[in-house]
């Protein structure tokens, strides 16, 4: 080794540590004989490898609104679920980049009697941002927050299978369980289900005191919040920043022209027109993954004609979702094949055959349902999804061709999911996905959820689904929930369009590691995962 | 001139509205002219919209945003529809909606107006008042709440704009009405025992005309351009059909980027309502009678 | 009794009829509006129950008429009372909410009328001034341009000079240019000062970085409405000149400059402040598209924000507030009128 | 001037020669000629009267003697040489230095040229000041001092006050202050008084005259009337057309005119027609009393008794009330108290109440044609429509009637499809006339109808009413401010004063002494056409 290659040794050392500068460390590596991009290559995964401790970064947020609070019955979006929840707050347990269960303030769990008892142990010496340790009476005290008649919590449905939840000394939960559920500690990763101290026998939200990794400082509703790292948080070296600030910019235009000015250092959903436009940046990256969430086109199958197979059958193929994707979506988006589990989860599968654009299949479906022609409302908002509204067009244009007549029904923004989601025969909607195949299914297809949205009640799919959440058989399980999502594909009444992206753009300044595709904005926790890249 | 020889004055022929006009056009200044022919121009592609555009309003093309070529004279959109036909069915859709909303708010704010400046009195405070009222909510916010109890189609888009606008034409035709109601042959008519239909159609109106005229304009550019703000909160006129304002909206990012997809809607709309504008400068000049200094 | 106190008090009092008038149309107006704070919160993932519970807590399972007397009650008392968005032992008040809003709106609304109001008087003079001269007719024409374009395009243009400062050379537009054209260009663009074109400003901010951060969005407004009032100030102006008494000054030997500034101006006055007055109020009521434009947290968007969420009591107060500023901004109007006009002012 | 008085005044050298002098004014899309080619000479301390009809151009050569011309107008040829230096030569800057501190001008409507917003003093110094002749303080008092040689009520404060704080009398000479603040060497009057009440008018003519000759000024006295330049001028000129008719020392003119066209002018003050005694009554109007709002009552108990076919002058000055009374006889203003009757049945008070039939019956013409004509409205609309509405008449039958009354008014009926813009102040209120004899009405009420008008044209209009008078047999209320027409046109005579009848009855017995004090103070008031009758006038009130 070399006088110089042990000096570009010690130097990458000091990296990690935000000792040197790229601009130094590039002269070392020029020293070494590297060239000038080969050094900056070696810098920036060497500082990816090891992040820096400190810095302030200021994050854009593509929601925010004047009725936010720090109350987790709420968090509506990302502001609040990346600021408050995912920043300030820790659920039991977290879902890592790779999709699988982790445990998080939850040290570790078990499960037995058919998944139907959960034991949770908690972390030892995990503590709120008031010194105080964190108990079972607090989990329980927080859990049953969004239980009850009396509850306006949006995760009310999520604990419904709960039978019940018990304290075990200070540091154990006890989870029974209506029946069996093999993911049930998925769910207790949500969002919604952050510890909070114990007050009184009460959840105690507003204070602010959680056990995140970040402290609240300064909270305006609708403009911004802003945090400090929290130095006694009980996960090692976390957070890498001292301060972080969200930032709410609805405005598109606005957002992306924030990051384009270097006024903030990451935004949430880029926009995707200009994503071609902005990369050209040499300060900015795209941040990019395919995550869970799908955008649906529920039919109501107990009304006419959306109550004959055929018909939807017909639909499915009437649609060209390669150009929704292209179009809408600007290819930042998969093609969805009607089956709702983003092929990244475990027992994803890909049902046969791939339903396409084809008109001669739509118009033989339409002929086997005795039908020449068809004429369908469409009911759309942008408020069920961006771009909604276009989609909704572009089918209009292929279902024509297909002898269907789309007549679109463009409906009001506001009370979308009020008056016409669950209402309206055919409308569109949006989940942003379950991270098992189990709990979106339970949600959005079971025959007694209040969230079915196309009202489909297939005994052998209700049958499965009650069987494979007990079943710990993975292999039995996996032939299962294929069975499932076959089914899904051919009868259901949900045309499942896309899986969408989480398109983001931040400033090279920020560093991360790899990105989770639960939730966006790095699973909500990106305050807490990402660090700066160069001092 | 005097009526020294009344009896043997020579006898001149009046002109004819159409030669005053033409007169008038003949002296008119070169903004004028251009404005009158943009909007000629505007008119022609509005209402022959659908033979003059090349492709259908809602044609969806494979490309989306195709650059200009031979096909698509100014690219396509962002669902690949071609940027031309949207702008001239666009042209169509949005002046149609501002012309209607003008005209229905100035027979409302006109009418009302009017007969609020003839029989002053209670009438007169009862409706001045609810103008008061009605102005002093924000209107922009005030019809964005109307429009999500109504619901966004064109028709309550239209009633609710020309409603909230017809206030600022009552206001307007209620002053000059004032002026117009002390003259004396109002009291003419009115000693006649004249009804106040004919007062207020054949006295009053003919001689508000020139002010409310280029009222008309100026309120028509703002009824364009809240339109186009409305679009752009989201409850204006709803796609697919084509307007302006939203298609700025929904390209606006690309401004950001120096595209100029965007700015081929918003110059339309500017070009317009500048031209309007210079029309109605020069309408006010040329009626107004007032003489600047050499 | 005093012309001017007898206007302030008529008007005052007509004024509180009108609020009052206000609140209830308003009140009604969100009551027709589909859904309510509870299933605007809950959105996509409310169910019956939770839906029940949420309006209970808040109180709007109330018949709509008991809840406006209550709340009128409350503002008998002074009360702007809670936001819906209040909880159990968490309360935030209207007024909490709105003080901040209300103070970016009127800081906002104060540095566009310093910039404007001189400016649009200055060019208007100017132009009566030196009527039907280039000066004149370019004023008019740039005035006329800058009210004709939208005002969120004005405000994205503005934003995209700021931004194209870094990167217009390297822009295709600038590509398909002369070089010369595109060096020129990007010349010019760089010596625009680097405003922020993210407003967004919170209780921290200091006074000088608040002016600041606004300097966008202040001058956008500008643009907006110098148009209007300095197109009514020369028209006053010029208006002014046809009178008898403009002829006596120029018998009298009085230069352009002192006709325009001493005898057609005080008796133009009455006009323009109403002019004035109304842009004044157009710049607290209506800058609820450059607010979200340059993320802005003025009162404009709380309503807009307000009006979707269905808080009621936030939309109640941003309404009044709105109604009393024009109230309040058209009084002033009329009191200045009837204070540069001595026949109103010095009764016989 | 008349060599009355203590500063008799010595004519110096030449101060003002205009020769051949051309205006041009802008109308109907392009330039005719307003003067042309008009020499005038003035000297030193020299007053020169203008007079002629409207259109004659007297104002603009007033205003041209400032090198002035009017907004829309253009001085084509000629030299105006003022003191020697050529007006017309000098830059805008040059002249705008002489205006005001050297050539001064007073205007008709002092109450409209005044700058409403500064207040009398203010005005006053204002000239003085810019010009730099005076300090502020200086000018103040000296402002001080030319109100009290004007014989302006409390001098040193009067100037504290804003123009609407002033009577029209006072505006006028403070006006004259105005123009005197820099001690002008010429001072151009532009009719002051012809907006004026006769017994003000007195007042400030004498005001004007004395400062005048006080301070030696020459002036050029702009005025239609001849009987007020005879007391003012030396010299009189009379113009036509924008021509020179004739020049002449005042009293050579007054006694013997030498042209057509100045004698016609001179003549017009000779109409006069024998009263007829009333034998049946059409209207009775009985202690009525009427105020606008809770304000000061405008009419007080007043009765009237108007003969069938004959005429009933209302005279009175401006705040006399006699335009109030027209409005309470047509039911524009219901009266407080107080009844009328007309042709022998009670009138309602409001115009609603009354039917269709009773509007027929009584119209009204108004002083001012202009405002009186819908500008939107041809001659035939306007005729048209009383024929429609009252009467029915349709088609063939209407256009017949319509061709009758404009024969009747002695109009062409090539002039019906005119606009009002494209007919003379006479033809106006022709058409006017016509209108109101369409309805075939029994009264009509004639408010001030000739007082806009030339004086000739005055005597047709009151001509072709006495005519109509003797072929229809109508009534007329003639209220008027004006004696000549009184005497003119009358039967009856009522003489108002502060809404309060002074004096009524034939017109014989009114007019000839003893009479009342305040038409004793009316009829003195009233120019005569003798050079010598304000010196006179004001020798005998100081008396």
């Amino acid at each position: 080794m070399s006088e110089s290659e042990y000096k570009l040794g010690i130097a990458q050392s000091l990296i990690g540590h935000g000792k040197i500068s790229r601009r130094d460390f590039i002269h070392l590596g020029l020293a070494a004989g590297l060239t000038v991009t080969a050094a900056d290559k070696l810098f920036v995964s060497t500082a990816r490898a090891e992040p820096l401790q400190g810095g302030f970064a200021k994050l854009g947020m593509a929601h925010g609104a004047t009725t936010d609070s720090i109350d987790p019955a709420g968090y509506p979006d990302t502001f609040t679920q990346t600021a408050f929840s995912g920043s300030m707050s820790n659920s039991l347990t977290e879902v890592d980049a790779k999709g699988n269960v982790q445990p998080d303030l939850a040290e570790s769990f078990e499960s037995s009697d058919g998944a139907k008892t959960w034991v949770f142990k908690l972390r030892k010496g995990a503590t709120f941002h008031n010194g105080k340790n964190v108990t079972a009476d607090d989990v329980v005290t927080s859990l049953r927050y969004h239980m009850g008649d009396e509850t306006k919590s949006a995760a009310k449905p999520l604990l419904e299978p709960v039978a019940s939840i018990k304290a075990d000394g200070p540091e154990t939960v006890v989870f029974t369980l209506k029946s069996g559920n093999a993911d049930f500690p998925y769910i207790m990763s949500d969002y919604h289900l952050v510890i909070m101290p114990a007050k009184d026998g009460k959840a105690d939200w507003g204070s602010g005191v959680r056990t995140g990794a970040f402290v609240l400082e300064n909270f305006q509703p609708g403009v911004s919040a802003k945090l400090k790292r929290n130095p006694n948080y009980f996960k090692n070296g976390k957070p890498y920043l001292d301060e972080v600030e969200f930032i709410a910019i609805t405005d598109l235009a606005a957002r992306m022209a924030a990051l384009s000015t270097g006024e903030v250092d990451y935004i949430g959903r880029a926009d995707l027109k200009t994503l071609g436009m902005l990369k050209r940046n040499p300060k900015v990256e795209i941040v990019e993954v395919t995550g869970y969430g799908h955008y649906t086109l529920p039919m109501n199958v107990t009304v006419a004609p959306f109550d004959n197979p055929d018909v939807r059958m017909a639909l499915k193929w009437a649609i060209n979702r390669q150009e929704i994707v292209d179009k809408i979506f600007l290819g930042h988006a998969t093609v969805a094949n009607d089956n709702p589990i983003a092929p990244a989860i475990k027992f994803a599968t890909n049902p046969q055959p791939q339903h396409s654009f084809d008109p001669e299949k739509a118009k033989h479906y339409l002929k086997k349902a005795g039908m020449e022609k068809l004429k369908v409302d469409l009911s759309v908002a942008d408020a069920a999804f961006a771009g909604a509204v276009d989609a909704a067009a572009l089918i209009r244009e292929t279902a024509a061709q297909c002898g269907i007549e789309v007549n679109v029904v463009r409906e009001a923004e506001d009370a979308y999911w009020d008056n016409v989601w669950l209402k309206k025969p055919w409308c569109a909607s949006y989940w942003s996905g379950r991270a098992t195949a189990d709990w979106m299914f339970t949600q959005a297809f079971a025959a007694d959820s209040s969230w079915n949205e196309s009202f489909w009640k297939n005994p052998r799919f209700n049958e499965l689904l009650v069987q494979a959440r007990a079943e710990t058989d993975e292999a039995k399980r996996a032939a299962m929930y294929a069975e499932m999502q076959q089914l899904t594909h051919d009868d259901g009444g949900s045309i499942v369009l896309v899986f969408n992206n989480f398109v983001s753009a931040k400033s090279n300044k920020l560093a991360h590691g790899e990105v989770a595709p639960n939730w966006e904005n790095d699973g909500l926790k990106m305050a807490e995962r990402w660090w700066i890249a160069t001092a | 001139m005097t009526s020294y020889e009344p009896m043997a004055q020579v006898h001149r022929l009046r002109r004819s509205r159409a030669t005053r006009a033409k007169t008038a056009l003949k002296k008119a200044p070169f903004s004028a002219w251009f404005g009158i022919l943009v909007i000629l121009g505007y008119v022609i592609v509005a209402v022959f919209a659908h033979w003059i555009a090349p492709f259908g309003e809602t044609q969806v093309f494979s490309e989306a945003f195709a650059p200009w070529s031979q096909q698509f004279k100014l690219g396509t959109d962002q669902l690949g529809r071609d940027m031309l036909t949207r702008l001239i069915y666009g042209a169509r859709n949005t002046i149609g909606i501002a012309v209607a909303t003008t005209l229905l708010s100035f027979a409302v704010g006109v009418s009302l107006g009017l007969l609020a400046a003839l029989y002053r009195g209670w009438l007169d405070q009862i409706l001045s008042r609810a103008v008061d009222v009605l102005m002093s909510i924000p209107s922009l916010i005030f019809a964005l709440v109307l429009l999500s109890i109504f619901g966004s189609s064109i028709t309550s888009l239209i009633i609710i704009i020309a409603l909230l606008d017809s206030t600022r034409v009552f206001r307007l035709a209620r002053a000059v009405g004032l002026n117009v109601a002390v003259m004396e042959y109002v009291e003419v008519a009115r000693l006649r025992g004249e009804g106040p239909k004919w007062i207020i159609a054949k006295e009053i109106l003919p001689n508000v005309m020139p002010p409310l005229v280029a009222e008309f304009g100026l309120r028509f550019c703002f009824v364009f351009l809240t339109i186009a703000a409305l679009s752009f909160l989201g409850v204006g006129i709803q796609p697919p059909t084509a307007d302006w304002g939203s298609m700025v909206r929904e390209n606006a990012t690309l401004i950001t980027y120096g595209d100029v997809t965007p700015l081929l809607p918003a110059g339309a709309i500017a070009l317009l309502t500048v031209s309007v504008n210079f029309v109605v400068d020069w309408f006010l000049h040329a009626t107004s009678g007032l003489r600047d200094e050499r | 009794m005093n012309p001017v106190a007898r206007t302030v008090l008529q008007r005052l009092g007509l004024g509180l009829v009108t609020l009052f008038i206000v609140s209830i149309i308003i009140f009604s107006a969100i009551a027709m509006l589909p859904g309510d704070f509870a299933k605007a919160m809950l959105g996509q993932s409310a169910t019956p129950e939770t839906v029940v519970a949420f309006q209970r807590e808040i109180g709007i399972d109330r018949p709509p008429v008991e809840r406006y007397f209550v709340w009128v009650g409350q503002m008998l008392h002074g009360d702007f009372g809670s936001s819906f968005a209040s909880r159990t032992g968490y309360r935030r008040t209207v007024a909490e909410i709105i003080a901040p809003r209300l103070y970016n709106t009127m800081f906002l609304a104060s540095m566009t009328a310093l910039i404007a109001v001189p400016l649009a008087l200055g060019l208007g003079i100017l132009a009566a001034l030196y009527r039907n001269g280039w000066f004149d007719r370019l004023v008019n024409a740039v005035t006329l341009t800058t009210i004709s374009f939208p005002e969120f395009f004005v405000a994205y243009m503005l934003a995209y000079l700021v931004i194209s400062r870094d990167t217009f050379i390297g822009s295709e537009f600038a590509q398909s240019l002369p070089h010369w054209l595109a060096v020129s260009l990007n010349w010019i663009l760089n010596a625009v000062p680097k405003f922020p074109t993210l407003s967004n400003v919170n209780d921290q901010t200091p006074f000088w970085e608040h002016v600041w951060r606004v300097a966008l969005p202040a001058i956008t407004l500008t643009l907006v409405i110098v148009a209007h009032m300095m197109r009514m100030t020369r028209a006053a102006i010029i208006n002014m000149l046809a009178s008898p008494y403009i002829d006596m000054a120029r018998l009298k030997g009085m230069s352009p400059m002192a006709i325009v500034l001493r005898h057609a101006l005080p008796n133009a006055w009455a006009p323009i402040v109403t002019v004035v007055a109304f842009n004044l109020a157009y710049l607290v009521v209506g800058v609820v598209v450059v607010e979200v434009v340059f993320v802005y947290p003025g009162i404009g968007q709380l309503m807009v924000d307000a009006v979707k969420s269905r808080d009621v009591p936030v939309v109640q107060a941003c309404a009044l507030i709105f109604a009393a500023t024009y109230i309040l901004l058209n009084l002033t109007a009329d009191i200045i009128s009837i204070a540069t006009n001595p026949r109103l002012l010095h009764p016989r | 001037m008349k060599g009355s008085g203590p500063g008799s005044r010595e004519k110096g050298k030449d101060l003002l020669q205009i020769r051949n002098l051309h205006v041009e004014g802008f109308s109907d899309e392009r330039w005719h000629p307003i003067v042309r080619g008009v020499d005038l000479a003035l000297k030193r301390g020299e007053v020169l009267g203008l007079i002629g009809e409207s259109g004659a151009g007297k104002s603009t050569i007033g205003l041209a003697a400032m090198g002035y011309a009017k907004p829309g107008c253009r001085i084509t040829q000629g030299s105006i040489l003022f003191d020697g230096t050529d007006l017309l030569a000098l830059s805008e800057t040059g002249r705008r230095r002489l205006r005001g501190s050297r050539i001064a001008y007073v205007a008709q409507s002092a109450a409209a040229s005044f700058n409403p917003a500064h207040r009398l003093l203010d005005q006053t110094v204002e000239t003085v000041v810019a010009h730099g002749i005076a300090s502020r303080e200086k000018a103040n008092r000296s402002a001080v001092d030319l109100y009290r040689r004007l014989q302006l009520p409390d001098p040193e404060t009067i100037g504290f006050r804003y123009p609407h704080q002033v009577s029209g009398g006072q505006l006028q000479r403070a006006m004259t202050a105005m123009a005197m603040a820099c001690r002008p060497d010429l001072i151009v009057f532009d009719e002051p008084t012809t907006a004026l009440d006769v017994t003000t008018q007195v007042e400030v003519l004498a005001s004007i005259r004395n400062i005048v000759e006080e301070f030696n000024t020459a002036a050029i006295y702009v005025t239609h009337d001849l009987a007020v330049v005879a007391q003012m001028a030396d010299r009189i000129m009379v113009l036509r057309h924008g021509l020179t008719v004739e020049e002449a020392e005042t009293r050579q003119m007054l006694a013997s005119p030498s042209q057509e066209y100045t004698k016609t002018l001179w003549a017009v003050r000779k109409l006069a027609k024998p009263e007829v005694p009333a034998d049946d009554y059409l209207l009775t109007i009985d202690n009525v009393t009427a105020a606008y709002g809770r304000a000061v009552k405008v009419l007080q108990d007043v009765s009237i008794k108007v003969p069938r076919g004959r005429t009933v002058a209302v005279v009175g000055e401006s705040g006399s009330g006699k335009s109030t009374l027209a409005r309470v006889i047509t039911g524009l203003l219901p009266p407080l108290s107080g009844s009328i009757s007309f042709a022998g049945q009670a009138l309602s008070k409001t115009l609603k109440a009354r039917p269709k039939e009773i509007l027929r019956r009584i119209q009204m013409i108004y002083q001012m044609p202009d405002n009186a004509l819908n500008p939107r409205q041809t001659v035939e609309e306007v005729i048209a429509r009383p024929l429609e509405f009252y009467i029915g008449l349709k088609g063939a039958q209407r256009d017949r009637r319509i061709g009758e009354l404009m024969h009747m008014v002695e109009m062409s009926e090539t002039y019906l499809d005119r606009l009002p813009a494209e007919l003379s102040g006479g033809q106006k209120q022709r058409v006017c006339i016509a209108r109101a004899l369409a309805a075939d009405p029994e009264l009509i009420i004639c408010d001030e109808i000739t007082s806009a008008l030339d004086q000739i044209v005055q005597e047709e209009i009151l001509k072709l009413l006495m005519r109509l008078q003797r072929e229809l047999g109508m009534s007329y209320i003639f209220i008027t401010h004006d004696i000549a027409t009184v005497r003119a046109i009358a039967d009856e005579i009522v003489v108002m004063h502060q809404g309060k009848i002074v004096e009524q009855g034939l017109k014989s017995e009114v007019l000839t002494p003893p009479h009342a004090p305040y038409t004793e103070r009316l009829l003195s008031s009233v120019p005569e056409m003798d050079p010598d009758w304000l010196t006179r006038l004001l020798a005998s009130r100081r008396m």
